[in-house]
């Protein structure tokens, strides 16, 4: 019995971590949100091994677990990185796992090299906003998919209305790929318009589309721990730092009360999120109910962290100084994305017999 | 009790109307709109009809009518109801101006009071210093007198309208020896005097709400200052505690929580109206119930104020409870559009101009400026609740 | 334009309290725990009065208002006095104003002077739980109805399944008369059983029973914030006196912050309960939404200064040492009663065409 | 990360299963049994089978077994799913004997274990003092030699066993002028002692939780202390943060939940299941969400216990959260069953014998005891946050 992580995954965090530290600091990010280029970071992370982390050691990858790859995700939120890491090293490489290896092989490799990147439309499977749908007939897409991760990926992993999963093409007949502003400037997003647009199908099982959706979900939910675990670290180092009335504010007891109340809600969340993961790979029966309720809950934690980080900071929490608003809002994007919490809460009871 | 305004105040109601009726429409169309010739004409007309400045005397350029809270309680809905602007706003006007009436020289209200109110004088505060916060009586931008001039140096920070204000009004050390409140004086200067450097600070909302504001030998006439020597932290403090209570205004949450309902009305999950779905409405009835206490709390202040009995902790509160209800309702508005409540700037999907995720991050701003809720709560604590004080650690003791 | 108290309004309430003080502290609160009889501080209450509160003065009353009614309810409830109150001081008046003069005197004069007293069977209006209902054919009443307040009194007004409104009177055929224990020793409560029960009928129309549950609704929301106010004195002036680690636990700021979050959430429902009862009386286009309001968003403040004020009273809040805990279960048994705040915040939904 | 426990242990936990099979039914069905015939003959066979005293040395009477983690879990995770009683509790066998093992004399060991393991001398805790709460090591409870007798005067507060214990372990003051923490001893005495008056402490569950207990006089043999003189708040804390882990077991937060989730299917209001109204559904859900955290947590404290990894926040929060979400996932069952969550006594509407409105308020007797969560919050700030401490107020500075 052993839950927690081994040496192998604290060297692989560690690893990141150190790249990110020294490429993608407060200065980096401010250069890649000001340009909307985040090439350099991608490739740094391509050539450390992110593109194949999920890639069967048989075909040349790391062959390693969701775990791993949240992980990653973990520390990517941690440093608010701007990647298209989801799609590219985690859904579309395990989407590819159900495709002929014809197929899998003309997108594998340049995924795993970062030749190409992937994008995931798969926001309609937790609730579809306004119009949106996209049906297929004979192979051929058409419709709308909102709130896009990287809707100018070269290829994009696509759910219809019936829960069947595609593959689309940049450059591809009838096809609009469309970035949106949105409040995290880490983050490309946006949509997709389809018109009988040539596709691939991956699976016709409502299961593939789900499950990826589940494992989408949990990398948010560890993209969202990474970041919050940042904020609290800095509001704790703030707290020890800044002084007023003649004292560093974190001997006030209710400053230290708000960061034993944020390490209180977030210490959880880790165990949480490492079942999750854990769960999507070795226990299929359990890993749907906990990747929606690691969803909700981290999501609301996360959420109580932003907002109580950002108080402690006071004023300098509010302004762009310390950049601490990357983190506030890159938390703020995973709460909505792929399922709010009370929606996945939802999700949660029709999960359950007992709640029937 | 008697919630009914009588027949005089009746009839002052329909005349405010009626006026906006027949002018609402030479109002400047944006609130923030404070420089047009458009702007200034409408400021005059209001100074006329006793709109605004309207209790503040003729001899210095306002209407000079008896203060009346009713009535300027009346004008205040009227023209909020009719979503007109009731002239030019900012800090001049709602804080320089009655403190100049109470503590300024004759000739300072003569000189500075009537452009104020026309509006060709425009203000800004200069409190707030980085490394004060909350403990604003810290402030160490200094001046020294030389001459019959003084001369500044240091920064201020949280200055909202230093980019486009003629004048600041502003707290300075003259006297370093002295106990850290009694050691600050209240100076006017124009924002164009050499010396002055005013740079955006840029904050989390994208938008430009506050600058900070550099000081390197400003030189001011002597003759600007307002009070004494070394009784700055008083002037200021004359009008200070007013400002918070305008930070909960729940007429304002009356808006936006109106505003809120019929956004549940037409986003949709599925198909399916957010307003149709139980968890939602539970939560939207939660704000109600919560505008409905803090606005029945404002009547109680209203009431209080007119037949002048006190109140201090239904007005204490205010600033506490209003801004946190306003932080909750955007929020809860983000989550009723979902990814949508992420759309932010120039985005095709942006409902009602953004301004949900604007507010909801500015309202965290508000929360943590002007007072922190941790700051309010020692003030409610000590002095609405009479508890001790914490211990006081000495300066430099170090025990931190 | 006046909202506040008239100075007649805080004379009836010094009046009161003063009463209560000296007839009903904390001494006299156990005795009528344990004797289960209140009768002694009931005529005192007589005595001063409170019967004929809303009597019109023709009639021989004090002609006072519901708001009036409130503030002697927000006395009752800062001392936890058990009284037959909100039905015979309240709801059996008001309710005999709906029916001919000669049935009215019968009942109204031995309710001022306190000869009898009145219970209310209301609360299927604001949800059936179980089995519960109450039907009538030719004036005779059948079913049951739960959670009665004063079940065993003289008379019983009852609401029926189509929300007209009866009088039954204790030992007519069929009726038993059933006190049950609760949490809330103060409070006499049970149920009603009626088996061809011979009643009056008060009024058929839905508005009466509707603007009495109102009614009865605001007294409660009166009853809590005087509790609350109640423990959140208690709570300050114990955390003056405490010391913990050589200082009075009240200079420590996490107790500050306790106390002074109770008076932020507390405040602004005293303007809130007077508004509601003010209402009821003037403002009956906005009445029902307000009560409804009051008495979610008042037993939820309620609910938060109860837990907080035990709270700063460290274990002696959880003993019976102070007594504290007959305040406790007071807002709690006030939250429940004739609407939870979940369920009265969806009858504000319906009430309102906005939320349609 | 492998969740599952090898074949050797699941070997184990099929012994143990087994064992339940046969002879759970010899156990006594109420958990708080201690002192029957058959509570005796349960705890005699736990302790031949290892599943109890499992670790302790056979020469004191226990099983004698190497520590095993994972095998201690197996038994009281297969104990809690049969609902078998795991033998006698009690804060002897949890906290007295592990201190008498690691700071106990030989003597005391022999003496002392041996009985206790078998059920035969009951222990109650006296730490706690009405003056003393949260600052503990105030406490004022005093004993004096006298030859070669302590004597002791002074009371203890939240004794909860006192009134059927036979034994007392305790905290006495034995060295006035010392430091406050290094005046204190450890005690252990008869709870028959002449001098010792036991009275029951009325608290808001309306049952008999806990006593105050008075000394007057009461003589104890000098060789019935544990550790030196002075050593004893050492002594007490040996063990003391183990108790607080204790509150927040998540196995039993999760047999609430499903629990609450079957009121939820059977209470209605208007003849609808409140299962199936979504504002309760969605915070069921909420809580549901909280006990699998607190699940997941626990799971990665058992396995650093394991691995000998240090997770130090983790451990230090399930005090705070566990008994927040108690009360919480209690306050719902009450709104759930709205009226009839008011039932309590001879109630005949009583849901599941009226335990959700006791552990309600028994839990909030919880979140104040055993630390405070204001303590809680001071202990993770600045142990596992390392955030500076408050500055100290010096005794009798009166500064408050």
């Amino acid at each position: 019995m052993d839950f927690g992580l081994s040496e192998e995954q604290m060297a692989l965090q560690d690893s990141i971590n150190r790249y990110l530290d020294g490429q993608a600091g407060l200065e980096q990010l401010r250069r890649f949100v000001k340009d909307g280029d985040c090439r350099h970071v991608w490739d740094g992370l391509i050539e450390l091994g992110v593109g194949s982390l999920l890639l069967p050691e048989a075909d040349g990858g790391l062959g390693l677990a969701i775990l791993d790859a949240a992980l990653v995700a973990e520390c990517l939120g941690a440093h608010v990185t701007p990647t298209p890491f989801i799609g590219s090293a985690v859904i579309a490489p395990l989407a590819l796992r159900h495709v002929d290896p014809g197929l899998r092989s003309k997108f594998l490799s340049p995924l795993c090299d970062g030749t190409i990147t992937a994008g995931v439309a798969l926001s309609e499977l937790a609730g579809a906003r306004g119009q949106a749908e996209v049906t297929a007939t004979d192979s051929k897409l058409s419709g709308q998919s909102l709130f896009v991760l990287d809707p100018r990926a070269d290829i994009v992993l696509v759910a219809t209305n019936t829960r069947a999963l595609y593959l689309v093409e940049a450059g591809a007949d009838g096809l609009q790929q469309l970035v949106h502003t949105t409040i995290d400037r880490t983050r490309s997003s946006g949509e997709i318009r389809l018109d009988n647009t040539p596709a691939q199908l991956i699976s016709a099982d409502p299961a593939v589309a789900e499950n990826l959706l589940d494992i989408a979900r949990v990398m948010l939910v560890a993209d969202t721990l990474g970041a919050a675990q940042h904020m609290l670290n800095a509001a704790v180092a703030y707290a020890k730092e800044r002084k007023q009335f003649n004292r560093v504010i974190g001997s006030f007891q209710a400053v230290k009360h708000m960061c034993a109340e944020m390490a209180a809600e977030l210490e959880p969340c880790r165990a949480m999120m490492w079942y999750a993961a854990y769960a999507l790979d070795e226990l299929p029966h359990e890993a749907r109910l906990t990747a929606c309720h690691a969803k909700a809950h981290v999501a609301e934690a996360g959420t109580f962290v932003a907002r109580t980080a950002t108080e402690v900071h006071g004023g300098v929490g509010f302004t762009d100084l310390l950049g601490l608003h990357y983190w506030f809002k890159r938390i703020g994007f995973n709460r909505q994305a792929l399922g709010a919490p009370e929606l996945v809460r939802e999700e949660a009871v029709k999960l359950q017999e007992a709640m029937a | 009790m008697d919630l009914s305004y009588g027949s005089v105040y009746e009839t002052f109601r329909a005349e405010v109307r009626a006026f906006l009726q027949e002018h609402g429409h030479e109002a400047p169309t944006n609130q923030r709109d404070y420089r047009s010739e458009k702007a200034l004409a409408w400021q005059e007309q209001l100074i006329k009809q006793g709109y605004t400045a309207r209790t503040i005397p003729k001899k210095y350029g306002g209407f000079g009518a008896e203060p009346d809270i009713l009535k300027t309680r009346i004008i205040a809905d009227e023209f909020a109801a009719a979503k007109v602007t009731s002239g030019i706003g900012g800090q001049g006007i709602a804080m320089l101006v009655p403190t100049l009436l109470e503590l300024g020289s004759e000739a300072q209200r003569c000189e500075i009071i009537p452009p104020t109110l026309r509006g060709e004088l425009f203000w800004c505060q200069g409190y707030s210093e980085p490394d004060a916060g909350s403990d604003l009586a810290s402030l160490r931008t200094n001046a020294y007198l030389d001459g019959d001039e003084w001369v500044i140096n240091g920064s201020k920070i949280w200055t909202s309208s230093a980019h486009f204000a003629d004048w600041m009004f502003c707290l300075v050390r003259t006297e370093p020896d002295a106990p850290k409140h009694d050691g600050i004086s209240f100076l006017l200067f124009r924002m164009d005097t050499p010396g002055i450097d005013v740079r955006p600070l840029h904050d989390m909302t994208e938008t430009r709400n506050f600058n900070e504001v550099f000081f390197t030998d400003v030189r001011v006439p002597a003759g600007q200052m307002v009070g004494e020597r070394g009784q700055g932290w008083r002037v200021a403090n004359t009008i200070l505690g007013h400002e918070r209570e305008l930070l909960g205004d729940p007429n304002v949450a009356l808006t936006r929580l109106n505003n809120l309902i019929q956004l549940m009305r037409t986003e949709t999950i599925d198909g399916r109206r957010v307003i149709d779905m139980p968890v939602f409405r539970d939560r939207v009835m939660r704000i109600q119930g919560k505008v409905m206490a803090m606005r029945f709390n404002d009547l109680r202040l209203l009431s209080a104020k007119i037949n002048q009995q006190s109140a201090p902790l239904a007005r204490m509160i205010v600033k506490l409870q209003g801004t946190e209800l306003r932080h909750e309702l955007e929020k809860l508005a983000i989550d009723v559009m979902g990814e949508f409540g992420l759309a932010y700037g120039d985005n095709e999907y942006l409902r009602g101009d953004g301004l949900w995720q604007w507010n909801y991050m500015y309202y965290l701003g508000l929360i943590i400026g002007g007072g922190t809720s941790q700051i309010q709560k020692n003030i409610i604590s000590e002095r609405g609740l009479n508890m001790p004080k914490e211990p006081r650690v000495q300066a430099k003791a170090g025990n931190a």
